[in-house]
């Protein structure tokens, strides 16, 4: 008996001379756990929230000066709609608890006192808004703004929570295997398969394509202001640093940087691509295709950054170059849809490019690609999760286009579209004073 | 010689170059301008507090052509500009006595074109 | 005897196949505490310090552009003296030891080797720079450079620090129990007061104010480059994430995810608010108002962040959208006092507004608003703080700017206005051959 | 015998109870150690890399609007070239085992799973790119694209690696002591001696230099765009918050709050410094010329951050501001060569009186400058420093753009110059419909 | 008829507008311009080199106006952006030969106004 | 006394007020004007679509002067901005009836300097 009092007196002695008992340690160390979590958590989410600002000058810059005013409120809102959304709906359909493993419902209204949760509701907010905002790209120079707002609200509200759910949520895909670490399909896709509904739904902006009998030729538009598009793009892959290694979730897991290796030379070697494919094709270093290119490399490395190494990563973001590239004029020249950012093929195509990517380059113990032993398993289940997404997304954001449509209308009249959207419907100039030579 | 000055919509640029290059008439100097007419303008607001545009956006552009080809370039503009509506713009013809090519130093009749 | 030993050598025994013995662990775990403090308050006051770009973009993009350098000069300076004049006298009388709860008087010109003392002070200059900026907004367009650097170093040295000291340097309205969680009274009334004076002392720009009679019309005078007020915008809310939830003061504080949320919330809904008031108002979403909105949003909660739930933070956010709009119009065409940006609404009535809002919404157990069963002791001590910060910043920037007026002159002559401040106080062009069509 | 069992039972217990075991403390604790490192080097590294935009906004702001779209092109593809180079050969000859203290000489192409490896490449890159991009500044509006890819890839891959070596890599210089923090030398004296050797190899812009008989008159080309400066001003400053805190290498260090403290005095003192010369010298206080002050106290200090006192910061940065005023007019007026943003002076003349700056303010146990009795000897070593690197900066990039002029070409045409690379070289324009007038 | 053309100082603007509106003439195209008169320009300073700014901001107005209306608008104009103050500008009367409203193709004196 | 309105190459500008201040011509009035001429443009790429640049940048100036500086002033303009190349430009004379000092309300030809 004496023995254990002594021992007991002597741990007791031993850990009040080092100033600390056991219990603090062990609770120290839990805090400090958490903190970590805590502060990469938010710190990433705001890097992520930045991105909002990264899309705005993107767009800006590659429209005309008459719609700058329009793109910004376009790009303001959707964030501060999408955000109330998401804390009324978005993150109980998607992290709520699963029903079936088709959506969540629970925690709507998210309030009390758990900071963990208030914690990862910042973290997926930005997320929400990233998938909502894509599309102003596309739809850009001729939407109703009160017919976007609606749409914003949506996409908040009901699409990307739903379709998240089956991946990050805890539902079907991820049950199944499907792998997208940072969002490649849950935040990138959504975004890309709505800018493509949303396009055909409005159809293109007047002048864009001239019919001369049976033959379409399509017209450029510049964009007005290729700065501030570079500001953009330097901003969206700032922010990005958020978006790929915040997705660890956690503040200790290493893997963070992996993780911003591979985005780094993803990213790069995008932008290389794309500028060698414009260089052949158009003869010239496209500077705005280049822009283009870092971003699609920044979308193709998101689903698998964590997986695949530093050489498949920028394998996987040559390719993204050469594809945002050849989607573009694609798109443009042979679809005749008027993405004028080409939102429709850096986010939607270098998304699905991306997903597929984890099943082609994965190379770790659970996620093994084809390229490296994998087999065709992992490659199919990606597969279907694109599709999947994609028949979501296209099938919930065309009903929506066309209520939208048939109740409210999508469009601006010609004759506002001609004036420009900031005169129109905003009733102001983005550049007062300056002379600004238009016949378009 | 003639200096033909118009001024137009902007919009209407496209269709004025074009109706002019089948008149075979293919020299002209554009720039942009700020133009009050019968159209009077519009309101907006800014912050709250009124303003009235009234100098709206026009194209100037200007064309130096021989005297037989005044009437088919006065054509040109009518046809690409017209819309019967107010602030369609005007035509102005003043006369020039010399007009000189400046690569050669071409004086008279045949340097305007 | 024997057992003692046994269980020294156990416990060493233990402690050194774990690799690390006791003293280790409680030193370690001392040093991760203090790491979490100071990477959070460094990261956090980087963010706070990237506002100052933020503050140039909306004032540059909200004014005209023959005066777009003059702004940058004011922006960039402020700050560069500022910093100095916080570190030669500010932090002291802030921080310094309290004489009698009115101001700090200790640790001037800061040296030595604290790092504590180092990195509290790198987290406080930027919000002392942050103070001292939102003045310049509202004085653009018209305002001596060198009577600009004169009141810079007074705000920096003097009129904040005080101020400050009473609430967050341990002064009397702390005491009392004054609450203000990230600063919408120390920082954003404090601007906003001084603006007003400011705006007084100097009048109205030329041509903003045209009398017939006894009829005088507010004139709109546009901001020039909307995107750039965008990014702006945007800057600031991303550096706001520094400003609220850096102002826990600690890296392992979990209230952090609270306060990035409600600031979040509250942001969005100011923009929504000021855009439906404008909507309404003037028939058009307003770009640059719902701008402004968002801005008031994050004004509005900052003093209440930490304290208040998420529905409260979006009735904050939407109330202060309002109000923002309804002050805007209110201090142009009744008051008659010609602020370009709208700082004195934004940091002054909102920053009003939200330190009230404490003693309204407040709903933890020490902090009880009005709402929540506190009653009406807290709005009191709200109230009573920002009556006497006002009366301290009026009064003192009044006498300030009186005597630079009478001394140095305060304003440009006619002539110099007209020219634009860029050609007159800095002989340059900040925008080198763009035409700009300008007879004002 | 019994009381050891009894003994090992308490500890257990009482370690169960508290929910750890002695093992898991010491591994979270380690874990925790390795967190700190991996988020601060991660989240300073995210920050340097966003000074990509500052460095961009900076050159687009300071030249001509007709070559900004080439100036998009430099910045973005030296940081994607540079990074793939850096993957491919520089971090192995800069970090890899040191062959005689010359070069390093292992890990190439890095791969594998070691997180740390990819946490120092990640940090380290983006330094790198720094370097790389400052000479786009210096030779911009006349470089040919092609060539200046070629040198971009020259620099990551050789030039920069093995000097950085010497000093961070182990190398010979670090062996004698030669002490540069976070890159006075290492970083931005690469970039500026670069400059010099490019700009005297490219030749001045036309139009830069007129001489009337014997009498050189330098005529003045205006930047196009100051709010895009100074955007990439605080762009740049904000970025350097990662670049000198973050240098300490270790997130547990407080020596990242002198850090931060110092860096953010002498930026203030440089702005300052730079704005009084102007104002004396020219009349006027000079808004690119305190941007550029601004730029230079942050190189100034960069060596020294760590290891000086505030006062001792000021005083750097005042300096520096003194300096880069007259060293851009020395360049500009004297020795006639053209550098549109001042990169030269900024970097290249502020990068060596930083450096030696460690030998006259140093004030640690191991770092004692000239000023607080440390004789001679670090202000020796620092010389010693400043020249072997130039020298081998200056007669490898002198080889470089030789062969590059030889072969390739390194200049467009006078043509193509007069066009602008905008047009000439991507056939593109950045400010499309803005009526822009330039007769130059 | 006659055109006529007026440099004026950019402020003034306002107030030839003003004095041309209580004299009815409603019609008028504005642009901006640079120029060099008697006013000489001034000397700035772009990062220690000198600027010679010799080409002042200027805003060009054209009016074209009947043969009666030749006086009030030069009267208008003289009331509006006299300052007596070097650079105040100039005012050139150029003859008009046609004259043609886009709208309706009308021509001659009555589509002038 | 006469209107001298000629469009040439940016770049020349400065050549052409050198050789005007040879000759003693300091007055002059300079706008940026898109022109199309001989000079046919050329193509460009943008994101892959063709674009047909036929619009190039110009300088119009405009100087009046009186009857016996017309010579002179042209002399200048051709020696400042001819290359001999395509697309240097064209000069034309027009008449001015009237010229007036705003700032002294002097009238006619020596109104004009
Ligand atoms: N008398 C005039 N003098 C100068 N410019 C004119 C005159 N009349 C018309 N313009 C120019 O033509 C533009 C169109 O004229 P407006 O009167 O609106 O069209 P409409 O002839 O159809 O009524 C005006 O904005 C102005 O720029
Ligand atoms: N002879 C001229 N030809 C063309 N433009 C002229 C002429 N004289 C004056 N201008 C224009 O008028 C503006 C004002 O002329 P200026 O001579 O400075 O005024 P003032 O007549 O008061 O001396 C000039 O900047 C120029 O744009
Ligand atoms: N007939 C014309 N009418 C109006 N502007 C003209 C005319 N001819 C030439 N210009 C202007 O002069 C510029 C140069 O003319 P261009 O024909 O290319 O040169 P060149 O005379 O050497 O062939 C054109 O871009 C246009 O702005």
């Amino acid at each position: 008996m004496k023995s254990r009092i002594v021992v007991m007196i002597l741990i007791l002695l031993a850990c009040t001379l080092s100033g600390i008992g056991a219990d603090e340690i062990s609770s120290a160390i839990t805090l400090h756990q958490d903190s970590f979590d805590m502060i990469w958590l938010l710190v990433a989410g705001s890097l992520v929230f930045f991105m909002q600002a990264g899309f705005a000058m993107v767009e800006i810059g590659l429209t005309r000066a008459k719609n700058a005013g329009n793109i910004i409120m376009k790009n303001l809102m959707d964030f501060c709609a999408g955000s109330l959304m998401f804390w009324m709906f978005g993150w109980a359909l998607m992290y709520g608890e699963s029903v079936n493993g088709l959506f969540g419902f629970s925690q709507f209204f998210i309030g009390g006192n758990d900071m963990v949760l208030f914690r990862n509701w910042m973290f997926q907010v930005v997320f929400a808004a990233t998938a909502a905002t894509i599309v102003s790209g596309a739809m850009a120079e001729r939407t109703k703004f009160s017919a976007y707002l609606i749409y914003s609200i949506f996409i908040s509200a009901l699409i990307y929570p739903i379709s998240g759910h089956w991946i990050w949520g805890g539902g079907w895909l991820s049950r199944i295997g499907f792998f997208d670490f940072a969002g490649s399909t849950v935040v990138h896709s959504v975004g890309g398969w709505a800018s493509l509904v949303g396009t055909m739904a409005l159809g293109p902006r007047i002048g864009k394509y001239v019919s001369q009998g049976s033959v379409v030729t399509s017209k450029p538009i510049l964009g007005h202001n290729l700065p501030l598009a570079c500001l953009g793009v330097f901003i969206l892959w700032f922010g990005w640093y958020g978006f790929n290694p915040g997705s660890t979730l956690s503040g200790t897991d290493p893997t963070m940087a992996l993780v911003a290796t591979t985005t780094t030379l993803s990213a790069s070697a995008g932008a290389i691509g794309a500028m060698i494919v414009s260089w052949i094709k158009f003869k010239n270093p496209d500077v705005s295709m280049s822009l283009n290119g870092a971003l699609a490399g920044l979308v193709g490395i998101t689903a698998s950054t964590a997986v695949v190494s530093p050489l498949s990563a920028i394998i996987i973001g040559l390719i993204s170059g050469f594809i945002v590239v050849f989607s573009i004029e694609f798109i443009d020249k042979i679809l005749h849809i008027d993405d004028p950012v080409g939102a429709i093929s850096v986010h939607g195509i270098c998304g699905v490019w991306g997903t597929l990517a984890v099943g082609l380059f994965g190379n770790t113990t659970h996620i093994k690609g084809l390229f490296f032993g994998g087999g065709f398993k992992q490659l199919g289940i990606q597969f279907l999760g694109v599709v999947t997404v994609g028949v979501w997304v296209m099938a919930t954001t065309g009903i929506l286009f066309a209520i939208i449509k048939k109740s409210h209308g999508l469009r601006v009249s010609k004759h506002e579209e001609l004036a420009g959207l900031d005169l129109a419907e905003h009733s102001t100039e983005s550049y007062s004073g300056f002379q600004i030579f238009t016949n378009m | 010689m003639k200096l033909i000055v118009a001024y137009i919509q902007p919009e209407k640029l496209n269709d004025v170059k074009q109706e002019l290059y089948r008149r075979e008439i293919f020299k002209i100097s554009v720039s942009n301008s700020l133009g009050c007419g019968q159209q009077k303008g519009y309101k907006k607001v800014y912050r709250g507090v009124d303003i009235e545009v009234n100098l709206l956006k026009k194209v100037r552009i200007e064309i130096a052509v021989n005297d037989a080809f005044v009437e088919p370039t006065i054509e040109a503009i009518l046809d690409g500009a017209q819309t019967s509506v107010i602030g369609d713009g005007k035509i102005f013809v003043l006369p020039i006595e010399q007009c000189i090519r400046i690569r050669n130093r071409e004086n008279g009749p045949q340097a305007i074109g």
